[in-house]
């Protein structure tokens, strides 16, 4: 494989080039990426700025999830204690569970990608900032606001697992289980957005030659993380969203009583919620991989392993869900699949324990701050990692299940698995951002404190399991021997929170947030690109790039990148753009123009937030016009983008051309789409699935479905629907006014579609609340809707753009991703027609 | 009637502590985990330890792809194969899929929060109903068959067995059996809501003798009736409770035909005396909060005192 | 206050039993032991109890200063045979108390006594 | 995509097989059709692992990322084989 888009890979012998560039290019940069002023503060979009809040928003969820903690072992220290009434610690428990896996761990990870990947791939940002700025405002108010509710003692009290029937309107009928369900709502979109936008970065925003072979660990990482939320996410927006339209409108998708099923929630919470452990961990150990190499100041060993382990982690992550569900009574043969693959699923993560201690042996490791804490990880994860295979066995899992040997389990897990890694990783990447590194006489302080608490906390958690006492217990009763593992405990996790307060103390000291003002500089000597000189722009130039830890082996590189003798040493166009590469060797295909700052993705994020929170407190008014203003800021938000282009190829140096606007399969727009339908074909399956569960859990409460003869006209308008898409896309360089022509009818015979599948339904006299099937089928159909309503106003968006001129010809984005669209949304419709009718057609 | 309380302090822990051939085999296979896992945790700190500070010679041979392929995917391939074996084999010999002859029958109801126990014979007719205690001979199978009434409950005695959900619209089945007579504590594994931490149980193993003696005592309530029946009868506990034998049927609560011989009130949580029995009786809610037993604060102290005599009597 | 208390209730004392008041120090011994026996019994089902954090019962009275008290029930010196006898059968001692008659040994109901004697503030 | 293919193919195949296996015994049951279905299903994605095995072994190619490409897909097959073989222990060694 010589080439992959036919770029002569000769051309990279061009650079570094000779001359010197004139100074104004310089300055072009820097007005184009220039720093917010004032309130623009709240309207930034670069990742420099959005990275940073990210970050700091997830770490104050730490802080407040660990303040959680703090209560609840306050509450344990001795049997029977009323620090927090009953009521109160079962909110404190479900919210420290809840915050400090959706609002602080995924978060976490993510924007260390946001934050780190531009920098690391040497992009001048993301390709699609807006979706970032949007993805953390959302994720800001709205988490805020949902943490707010334990001030008011309206938070959630069902656990962080949510397990109906607990969670239903009849055992907990108050508004709390919908501030979760609502509230995890605007964290699914957020995490969703970040993942096609780290997708995307990654695959095709390096620098040039930075083929996969020689993309940085952490962004391999950050691949795996981004496509698991992928194909996991759909799952629990899916779960979320039934459960929360049981509660609404009483379709008894988990009522056992009428023909749901409360295991169907556990099934999509569980496969969502284990991919999830590993979401937060494969980051981390990527970030991990990347400090152990410089701390021993050695290459990493085992490059290639650690790649396929985490990919492999990946996919194996996907088949334990049901480990989780050992004690609910699954046939044996079946509980056996899921221990084989979560057997199997350690065997890559000891791999990476592996390359790391390997990477350490051949170097000569500094113990420094990030240094102590990647060891101490290593010890943490490790002993994390054996407790989960004893659990993994069938047997054993029936005794520690739900006691606090679990508890024990997945702290050890998380916190050596995420929380150590991302402590190195703050003290480690913090020199790139902030203009004084951190204490390392303090870093040994903090280390220490938090390595012994830590274990003094949770080393007597596996005694207390063993000894017989459950999860998730706001007291427990005296002479059971629970008293000196429960206090130990609470001594350790006062000691653990020492630490991180030193911590803080150590933050407000030499934390100087300047991005753009200089910073501390390549403090502990790591080879890959971040550690270029960058200001608001990344890099004045972006190297071509030859190996793995560029700075290590071409010593004058940082010095040719300032002088600008790489890629790009100027803005093109005039305004924000990178270069766009290809996904397996990074040849350079084009000149992505990037949106600036613009409050609309502000306006949106809000919007959104507004949306949830009102629909959770029952303002259903106000609701549906922040749903609409959320829309209406999105469209404006777009309406800037993907205009014509004047030039039609330009030098990025070297007398190298590439365009500046590519349409198909190529943009970068294109695949952002795809992600998407991914995203809803998973939705959609995840639907489907559960309708064949039902079927088979609850035989008895099935009907037959309409005959399957009825679908034959809905499946035939679909196929019109989906011919007329593509049309649309074929006939716009004759007129765009034809081509929108196609894609409304297109839309309008979709809709016609769904409209004689739902007919076809209401007359079988199955109602949504009738039954468990009446429930999901409807649930199909609402879906379908969905995407229906949203290929109208797609259609509706492009007849506007038509309207105004702004469709170019012969070829234009903005119908390329309408039609994927449209064929998605009629492709979704044939299969729901076809298998709602399908299933338990026979009995 | 031989009975031992144990374990009183949690020590050996309960797990480790079998007392049956449902929970033995687990036991060892418990330690054998924690064994092998501390020793490969061992192996795994040496390594780092000669990453660290090891002689130049052992650090070269940890530094290789070579090193990474031995510890860390033949040396786990083969110990997790040899543990997944074992496991799956386990599994297949414990799981109530196929049931022993002559197992006893119960069946087990969760409820927020306490458990109803319907007895069982041969053919699955329920013979005798009672609640938050379960009463089962040694040295027999005991089949449970758990449901749950509201929410999601999981039946867990770690002496005996692993836990087992109940879980609404299923019937879970899962054995235990007891080697010696004694008291055994239960406890409610899976989060129920509200006072889920108080939601205990004891299971009590007799030999057969003593248990066919107790089967005998089961008979419908003898007690005396008199002024704490008529209260009882009068201020609406019979609504929610049966004592069979009188009018009370309600099936809300628990059975209290012989809730003067439980060992505990309150589902496992206090000791039954006179006195634990008035204090429940007019305040349980200070007792377990949240507890679906509203307080009684109509009673006079003779009234009381007559209701929770009769009480008592229930034996 | 504590001396207004203790005033008081030697006023009281004073007022009704010329004897002098017992004040023989308890077996420490033997409160330990009333202690554990008011634990295992659950006396906490029905009263508050210092040094027992669960239970802690609304039917009967706090027991916290039960031995300042001047009176068991409203009824009876506070004293420890009496005393001993009430824990034992309260309805003998003091007819129309909700408090039942609890079956525990003489031995036990000395301890708790003692116990509840030696709680003077 | 072919390169994502080969790359990645052993854990493609230990996805079809664990999938098919669950839906299978969810579905299914786990009766003898069911568990001789599972068996041969079993033989034929190790067959599939065999093939690739050798496909990708005998590509010779003298390009840096081929061969890279080439490593990648022999670990690939090494985790999913050792997940294939772990996830078809169960049909053989629990009875119910």
């Amino acid at each position: 494989m010589r080439s992959e888009t036919g770029f002569d890979p000769a051309l990279y012998e061009r650079f570094p080039t000779r001359h010197e560039r004139p100074k104004e290019e310089e300055e072009d940069l820097r007005r184009i990426w220039c720093k917010p002023k004032g309130w623009e503060y709240l309207l930034a979009v670069n990742n420099n700025y959005i990275g940073i809040y990210y970050l700091g928003t997830a770490f104050l969820f730490f802080l407040m999830a660990g303040v959680l903690a703090l209560l609840m072992r306050a509450q344990l220290a001795a049997p029977m204690l009323e620090i927090l009434p009953q009521g109160t610690y079962n909110q404190v428990f479900t919210m420290h569970g809840t915050v400090m896996m959706f609002l602080f761990a995924v978060p976490a990870v993510e924007a260390a990608g946001v934050l780190l990947l531009p920098q690391m791939l040497a992009a001048r940002d993301l390709p699609f900032p807006r979706l970032s700025a949007y993805a953390f405002w959302a994720y800001a108010v709205g988490g805020l606001c949902f943490f707010a509710s334990i001030f008011v003692g309206l938070a959630p009290d069902g656990g962080w697992f949510m397990y109906p029937p607990l969670t239903s309107k009849a055992y907990s009928p108050g508004i709390n289980t919908d501030f979760w369900l609502l509230g995890i709502g605007f964290i699914e979109i957020s995490a969703i957005a970040g993942a096609i936008e780290i997708i995307v970065g990654v695959l095709r925003t390096r620098a040039p030659g930075m083929r996969l072979d020689r993309m940085p660990i952490f962004a391999w990482a950050m691949l795996v993380f981004a496509v698991m939320i992928v194909i996991a996410f759909p799952s629990i927006i899916l779960g979320t969203l039934l459960l929360e339209i049981e509660r609404a409108f009483g379709w008894p998708f988990f009522d056992a009583t009428r023909g749901g099923d409360p295991l169907l929630w556990q099934h999509l919470f569980w496969f969502f919620g284990h991919p999830e452990v590993y979401i937060i961990f494969l980051p981390a150990a990527g970030m991990m991989s990347m400090i152990v190499a410089t701390v021993a100041g050695e290459r990493l060993v085992g490059y290639r392993l650690i790649v396929l382990a985490m990919i492999a982690t990946g996919f194996i992550s996907f088949g334990v869900w049901a480990h989780h569900m050992f004690t609910t009574g699954m046939p044996p043969m079946t509980t056996g699949f899921f221990s084989a693959a979560s057997m199997a699923v350690s065997v890559p993560a000891g791999i990476q324990v592996f390359s790391w201690i390997a990477t350490l042996a051949i170097g000569k490791p500094k113990f420094n701050a990030p240094g102590l804490f990647v060891m101490g990880s290593i010890v943490i994860f490790v002993t994390g990692g054996l407790t989960g295979v004893m659990i993994a066995m069938v047997p054993f899992d029936w005794q520690a299940h739900d006691s606090y040997f679990i508890v024990a389990h997945l702290h050890y897990v998380l916190i050596g698995g995420m929380v150590f890694p991302l402590f190195a990783a703050f003290y480690y990447w913090i020199p790139m951002v902030s203009k004084r590194a951190l204490s390392e006489r303090l870093a040994k302080w903090v280390f220490g404190l938090m390595f012994l608490g830590m274990n003094v906390a949770f080393l007597p958690m596996h005694l207390a399991g063993l000894q017989g006492m459950p999860r998730r217990v706001y007291t427990y009763l005296p002479g059971q021997g629970f008293e000196l593992p429960n206090l130990i405990s609470t001594v350790g996790a006062f000691m653990l929170g020492l630490g991180v307060l030193l911590f803080l103390v150590d933050l407000a000291r030499n934390f100087r947030l300047a991005p753009g003002e200089g910073n501390a500089g390549n403090v502990y000597g790591g080879g890959t690109l971040e550690w270029l000189p960058s200001e608001l722009y990344s890099t004045r130039s972006i190297p071509v790039v030859t190996s793995r830890e560029p700075l290590w082996d071409d010593p004058a590189l940082a010095h040719e990148v300032e002088k600008g003798r790489y890629f790009l040493p100027r803005s093109a166009t005039g305004r924000r753009e990178t270069i766009v590469t290809s996904p397996l060797l990074a040849e350079p295909q084009y000149l992505q123009i990037m949106p600036g700052p613009s409050p609309w993705p502000f306006a949106a994020a809000i919007f959104t937030a507004g949306f949830f929170l009102a629909l959770t407190v029952q303002a259903y008014m106000f609701a549906w016009v922040s749903g609409v203003l959320a829309v209406i800021s999105v469209l404006r938000w777009l309406w800037e983008t993907d205009r014509p282009v004047e030039i039609e190829g330009v030098d990025i140096g070297a007398d190298i051309r590439v365009p500046t606007y590519v349409t198909g399969p190529a943009s970068h727009g294109w695949w952002a789409m795809v992600i998407l339908l991914v995203v809803m074909g998973m939705i959609f399956l995840m639907a489907l699935f559960s309708l064949a569960f039902l079927s088979s859990n609850q035989p008895g409460f099935w009907r037959p479905p309409p005959p399957l003869g009825e679908a034959i006209s809905i499946l035939g308008l679909y196929a019109v629907a989906i011919g007329l898409a593509l049309t649309a896309r074929a006939c716009l360089r004759r007129s765009p006014f034809w081509s929108v022509f196609a894609l409304l009818l297109s839309a309008a015979v979709s809709s016609a579609a769904l409209g004689m599948d739902y007919v076809s339904w209401s007359s079988s006299e199955l109602g949504p609340t009738a039954s468990g099937q009446g429930a999901v089928v409807y649930a199909l159909l609402a879906l379908q809707a969905c995407a229906a309503a949203i290929a109208i106003l797609m259609a509706l968006y492009c007849a506007a753009r038509a309207v105004r001129g702004l469709v170019p010809q012969p070829r234009n984005n903005s119908i390329d991703l309408t039609m994927l669209f449209l064929v998605y949304t009629a492709a979704q419709g044939v299969t729901g027609a076809l298998v709602s009718r399908l299933v338990g057609a026979g009995g | 009637m031989t009975e031992r309380t144990l374990p009183s302090e949690g020590w050996p822990p309960a797990v480790l502590d079998p007392a049956g051939p449902y929970s033995e085999p687990v036991t060892l296979l418990a330690w054998v985990l924690l064994a092998g896992g501390t020793v490969i945790l061992a192996i795994v700190l040496g390594a780092l330890w000669i990453a660290l500070r090891g002689s130049p010679r052992l650090k070269t041979r940890l530094g290789g792809e070579k090193a990474i392929w031995i510890l860390g995917f033949a040396f786990p391939s083969v110990v997790l194969t040899g543990l997944l074996v074992w496991g799956l084999m386990l599994t297949s010999s414990l799981s109530a899929a196929r049931v022993p002859e002559g197992a006893m029958r119960v069946k087990v109801i969760g409820e927020i929060w306490w458990w109803r126990v319907h007895y069982q014979d041969g053919q699955g007719r329920e013979t005798l109903r009672d609640a938050n205690e379960l009463h089962i001979p040694i040295g027999q199978p005991v089949l449970l068959e758990l449901e749950a009434a509201d929410v999601i409950h999981s039946f867990w005695v770690p002496r005996l067995g692993g836990k087992m959900d109940m879980i609404p619209g299923r019937t879970n089945r899962l054995l235990i059996e007891a080697d010696a007579p004694g008291i055994y504590k239960g406890q409610c594994a899976e989060y129920c809501g509200g006072p889920h931490a108080l939601m205990g149980f004891v299971v009590v193993a007799h030999t057969p003798a003593d248990f066919a003696r107790w089967q005998a005592s089961r008979l419908p309530s003898q007690g005396a009736g008199g002024e704490g029946l008529a209260l009882f009868l009068s201020s609406g506990c019979a609504a929610c409770h049966t004592i069979r034998g009188t009018p009370a049927r309600g099936l809300a609560g628990p059975d209290l035909t012989h809730v003067g011989s439980r060992r505990t009130l309150g589902a496992g949580i206090l000791p039954n005396n006179p006195g634990t029995m008035a204090g429940w009786v007019a305040d349980s809610q200070a007792i377990k909060p949240a507890n679906r037993m509203p307080a009684y604060h109509q009673f006079s102290g003779e009234e009381l005192q007559a209701l929770t005599a009769y009480l008592v009597s229930l034996k | 206050m504590k001396g207004g208390a203790a005033i008081s209730v030697l006023m009281l004392l004073g007022a009704c039993a010329p004897v002098p008041v017992e004040t023989a120090p308890a077996d420490p011994a033997a409160v330990a032991r009333g202690r554990d026996a008011a634990a295992r019994l659950g006396c906490g089902a029905c009263h508050a109890m210092p040094g027992i954090t669960w239970p802690k019962g609304r039917v009967g009275p706090p027991l916290a200063g039960f031995g300042a008290r001047p009176l068991i029930a409203g009824k009876l010196p506070n004293r420890a045979p009496l005393l001993a006898a009430f824990v034992t059968d309260a309805p003998a001692m003091a007819p129309g108390t909700g408090m039942p008659a609890i079956p525990m040994k003489r031995a036990e109901a000395d301890d708790i006594a003692a116990w509840l004697l030696s709680l003077d503030d | 995509m072919k390169s994502w293919f080969i790359m990645m193919g052993g854990l493609v195949l230990w996805a079809v097989h664990f999938f098919l296996l669950y839906l299978l015994a969810e579905f299914g049951g786990s009766g003898p059709g069911i568990r001789l279905a599972a068996s041969l299903f079993t033989l034929v994605i190790l067959g599939g692992v065999a093939w690739m095995f050798v496909a990708v072994r005998h590509k010779t190619s003298g390009d840096p990322f081929a061969r890279w490409r080439r490593r990648a897909a022999m670990l690939a097959l090494a985790f999913g084989g050792l997940g294939i073989v772990f996830q078809y222990l169960p049909i053989l060694l629990v009875d119910r």
